[in-house]
């Protein structure tokens, strides 16, 4: 296996997706010679050409609903927006249109395409580029919702995501594009709806997605030192969502910390607190479930403020500690 | 040249038109129809001119008020009318009403609750098609309030820059809901808007199915030849309220009247026998045809079960 | 006081506001000679005329938008969309530009609006007409959010809402226009924030919104005759949000419902339930929070079909006989 | 006619852009500098031409790359300087940065971190003065790319139906970052789109800035006299990359090289001089004036203290 990045990984799942389907193309806002605003695109106009690696204009409700039209007729469109708070604009075309066509067709119809989108924050990229929005779409139903977190896994579960016949709405992590991580170089899928164990312990549960992953990791490695194991269970799909797996961790510890660097009102971290209260896991919960999330403000640009807003390494320490003790 | 086939065919179709849409307006007054919809009645010579000029292969993306594309594309009454009812046989399986019926079978897209919601939609097919190179091409409907939306600014410069082989058709009937074209719409005829796109605009009279159709025909027939979009304006006029719950207060009597008085299927069905191209007893003929295509349709829609509610899941995903 | 109907009590709320404060006006599609898609505004052209009650094009972002720049400079506007469903074609006006604005401009600038909305199913008129979205807005940072009940509760809260320094979202649920309550004649604002006891009792608090709270308050008359004391908390506002209220009502009754009619999955009633996790309330409870919600699917045509995906009162009732036994 | 004094005050503001862009250049170098920003550094005439046809009251929204405009309108060097260095002396207190500029005391709404995100709400500001009748006039900045969003075409519309006093300026560099404008947009001149709502579209060489001045203050005039808005387009260029991370692979260097050798302001200061309008003595003290205020604001900005963490939460709401 290659130590490769993320974004690399990713890279390489939209190449190998490109080259098994001819069906599979990807458009966006600046994807074609400049290779994408992140870079992830980079190469690919070389290799496939301007018909299936389509600049589009800055028209992000066309870009979405031109990938719902072309899905529906046979097509398996990748759709870029440059940013996740730019799907604000195509709004209606996810939530309205793809996620509902199939429904409101009585079954007879089938949009599969992701919508590919960074997201987050700790650029400097202040409020209208930074968000983490992934509460809103897990709460519309006909849609799919990924958010990895390694290089291993944004491969397999983009693949996962092309070969569904459902629209995927894929969140990326900006500051996970150049962590490293082991990739096979065989062709993988990781199928959508697992969650993953990323580091086993018995102390405390800490569900992470995204950019609290490798912090939560970190943070459990310190713990470690103290004598604390922390477990650290990564749901990877958002919808539909694994309970199974994290109810069996949360059996397991007894207590849990949910950790997002959404906003934490209506955050995603809210759903997964209420799911665990509705499981069996409820009564082995010996403390209340702690949600470690983004306060609940735009995202500022100063970055001692930036980094204030979304929970780090040492709060993510800080609270399992307090749980603990 | 239309063919005399074909001319009886683009009356029946919208004669049906007309006698479905009646049977639904006889429908919601009995209460047996739940929900909202949308008349067509007026504005048949639009759909089925627009359709006429496409294959059977081509697409085409509707609107809320889209039982004429429906019909004229090619959907079966029963099924449509089942749908409206709310049954399990119906387009949708009753779970998407008037505002959802679509039928990939005759390449109908779907009808769309947001105005202007297919658009993008249809510039997704062009797509599809330019890259298949299939040589199909779809037709857009949108009515006059749509023309403001910014989806039909994104999508036709789209389309327009890509030269994909759609052509766009605004049903101007004047009003969006109970907002007039002149207070809505900064220009006079909406056409016009294909200058800011640098492709071609059209202004037909959608109450004459053959004018429509010979417009239609031409921006078709450009767009398959690799020729991109083009926009075409057919004006008209919808007899009916905007939907069920519309007193009628921001238009007068007289105006409907005047616009009744241009009934499109009178007027073709005149002008049919004027020119000689069909004999009374044949029209007569075409008319027990329609007549009784309806009466299957409110039958089989009567008779067709509900669905299940334990189904109620079914079909969010694949 | 007089009896009237929820629609009444929301355009007397209008027209008032209007009068009180010249900088207030309303715009949207078909909100003059029509009244609005549900006569909302009829009217108030005739009192205000085509100045003040302004007829927009279909236009969503653009009405939005014009909220926002108007508020920015001065006027108190209230935006109509005719649809809740329609605000997802300004969701990048609504939550990139007015929830931020003030924020991003170091605190310096305000945005005094109020867009409000009719949401939620039970009319027929399916997928992309029936939505309640309240997660959505709920989860961004700058809005206010509010989903009133009640005559008396909208009256007060719409007129809160104007007066607020800040955009305000504000849905209504269509089948609440013709209830009917007592409204004082005299002018009254309930204060943002507050949450209301709609109904006391003492063995289950179910929280519930919207339309859920005369579903409730039936249900809870029901099983008062079971000798099963139910109390109903109405949150009213989701952001700010009352905890106290409510952590007061559980740790009451020790036991809770909460009851919604948006999807399931990550709407607010997660929210409440992680809420109620994380405050003293949580040791009270003698029961896993319920949450009674709508299905997680588009809203269907069918009308058996329609009402089978929201909670209805038998519903709440067989919920609450569920927990009490 | 313009006066000395204006002109003398369009050169100096032309290179306060020039020298303040060169500075955020050389701080992003030096790493003291957050996130992404994007120069404005060869598109100065437009700014400052098109601000000049203002009124102090007037107002504007600008964009992305909207230190420019933000110069032109008044605001202060030092509180932008401290702006983009996160300081709380800053105009947003450090909590904007170089996207989210605004100054509402000197009438700037604010740059916006989203393409064609301002044009609604300029639309919205020059209702607020067509209801307040105060006489203001509101300019609405954007560019090529902007011009294919949805809001482009809703926005304009909506301003034209109501005849609100806004004037579009379309910044028209050729690019949307790498995607060149004959890529992206469907018509030959942006200007053009004014005919799809019936308003006057105006195009004009943003190099130059008298040009530019004449042709805005047409447009800001009839909008002022209650005509309605205007869509005018600057045709310019950007020298340097679209953001910081931008290695300049979609054009050519003898494309770069074509448009400085245009740069606005060496040739605006040859005509001050040519044309006997300025001496080169006044311009110098022009440009040691420039220069100093420049130093004077890095001065403040480095020197100003970052906002507290624990005041992170302030400002969300009124
Ligand atoms: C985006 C959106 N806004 C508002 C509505 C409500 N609405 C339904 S039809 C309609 C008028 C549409 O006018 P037009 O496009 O001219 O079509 P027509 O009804 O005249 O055929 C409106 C405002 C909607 N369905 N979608
Ligand atoms: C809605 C939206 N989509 C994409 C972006 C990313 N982006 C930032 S600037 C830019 C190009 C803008 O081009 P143009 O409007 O011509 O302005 P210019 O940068 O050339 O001044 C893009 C795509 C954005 N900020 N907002
Ligand atoms: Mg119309
Ligand atoms: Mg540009």
């Amino acid at each position: 296996m290659a130590m490769i990045t993320y974004i690399q990984a990713l890279r390489d799942a939209i190449r190998e997706e490109m080259r098994r389907d001819e069906n599979v193309f990807i458009m966006g806002e600046d994807v074609g010679i400049y290779g994408g605003a992140f870079k992830v695109t980079q190469g690919l106009l070389e290799e496939f050409g301007e018909e299936r690696v389509k600049d589009t204009p800055i028209s992000e409700a066309a870009i979405v609903g031109t990938a719902v039209g072309s899905a529906l007729t046979g097509m398996r469109p990748i759709a870029e927006i440059m940013f996740a708070d730019f799907i604000t604009i195509a709004m209606d075309q996810l939530i309205n249109q793809a996620a509902k066509i199939r429904y409101m067709f009585g079954g007879k119809a089938k949009v599969p395409m992701v919508l590919r989108a960074p997201q987050g924050s700790g650029t400097g990229a202040a409020a209208q580029h930074s968000q983490s929005l992934t509460a809103l779409f897990t709460h519309i139903p006909g849609l799919k919702v990924v958010m990895p977190s390694t290089p291993y896994d944004v491969k397999g579960l983009f693949k996962a995501a092309v070969r569904d016949d459902n629209p995927v709405v894929f969140l990326e992590h900006k500051l996970l594009y150049p962590t490293k991580g082991e990739v096979p170089e065989e062709d993988y899928v990781i199928p959508l709806g697992k969650a993953d164990v990323k580091r086993e312990g018995t102390d405390v549960t800490i569900i992470a997605g995204s950019i609290m992953v490798p912090r939560a990791i970190e943070a459990a490695e310190k713990l470690q030192a103290e004598g604390i194991s922390v477990e650290v269970v990564d749901p990877r799909t958002y919808v539909p969502f694994d309970v199974e797996t994290i109810t069996q961790s949360v059996i397991k510890t007894g207590k849990v910390i949910i950790a997002e660097d959404d906003c934490k009102n209506a955050g995603w971290g809210a759903e997964v607190a209420a799911k665990i209260c509705e499981s069996e896991a409820f009564d082995y919960l010996d403390a209340p479930i702690k949600r470690l999330a983004g306060l609940d403000t735009p995202i500022p640009y100063n970055p001692k403020l930036e980094k204030a807003v979304v929970p780090q390494v040492e709060d993510i320490i800080k609270a399992v500690e307090e749980m603990v003790n | 040249m239309l063919t005399k086939a074909k001319r009886l065919e683009m009356y029946e179709q919208m004669l049906k038109i007309r006698r479905f849409e009646e049977k639904v307006d006889e429908f919601f007054k009995a209460n047996l129809m739940w929900g909202t919809c949308h008349l067509y009645i007026g504005e048949e010579a639009t759909a089925v001119g627009a359709i006429a000029a496409l294959d059977k292969e081509d697409y085409i993306t509707s609107t809320h008020r889209g039982h004429g594309h429906c019909i004229a594309k090619g959907a079966r009454l029963d099924k449509m009318m089942a749908e409206l009812l709310g049954k399990e046989t119906g387009y949708c399986r009753g779970r998407g009403g008037s505002m959802h019926i679509a039928d990939l079978e005759t390449g109908n897209l779907g009808a769309n609750g947001v105005v202007g919601g297919g658009i993008p939609i249809a510039v997704g097919t062009a797509l599809t098609c330019k890259m298949k190179k299939n040589g199909r091409v779809t037709l857009c409907f949108f009515g006059d309030g749509a023309s403001n939306t910014g989806v039909f600014h994104e999508s036709i410069n789209l389309a327009a820059v890509w030269k994909l082989p759609v052509v766009f058709v605004v049903e101007n009937n004047m009003y969006g809901m109970s907002t007039s074209v002149k207070k809505a719409c900064s220009v006079e005829n909406i056409a016009e808007r294909g200058k800011a796109y640098n492709i071609p605009g059209y202004v037909v009279d959608g109450n004459d199915v053959e004018a429509v159709y010979e417009t239609v025909k031409k921006a078709v027939d450009d767009a398959r030849a690799g020729n991109g979009p083009a926009l075409v304006e057919c004006k008209t006029y919808r007899w009916k309220g905007h939907s069920k719950s519309d007193a009628n207060v921001y238009r007068t009597k007289e105006e409907i009247k005047l616009w009744m008085k241009k009934c499109p299927i009178k007027r073709y069905r005149e002008k049919l026998l004027e020119k000689g191209i069909a004999t009374e007893v044949e029209l007569k003929e075409v008319e027990a045809k329609v007549e009784k295509a309806i009466a299957e349709a409110e039958e089989f829609a009567k008779a067709s079960p509900e669905p299940k509610v334990e189904d109620v899941l079914d079909g969010i995903y694949a």
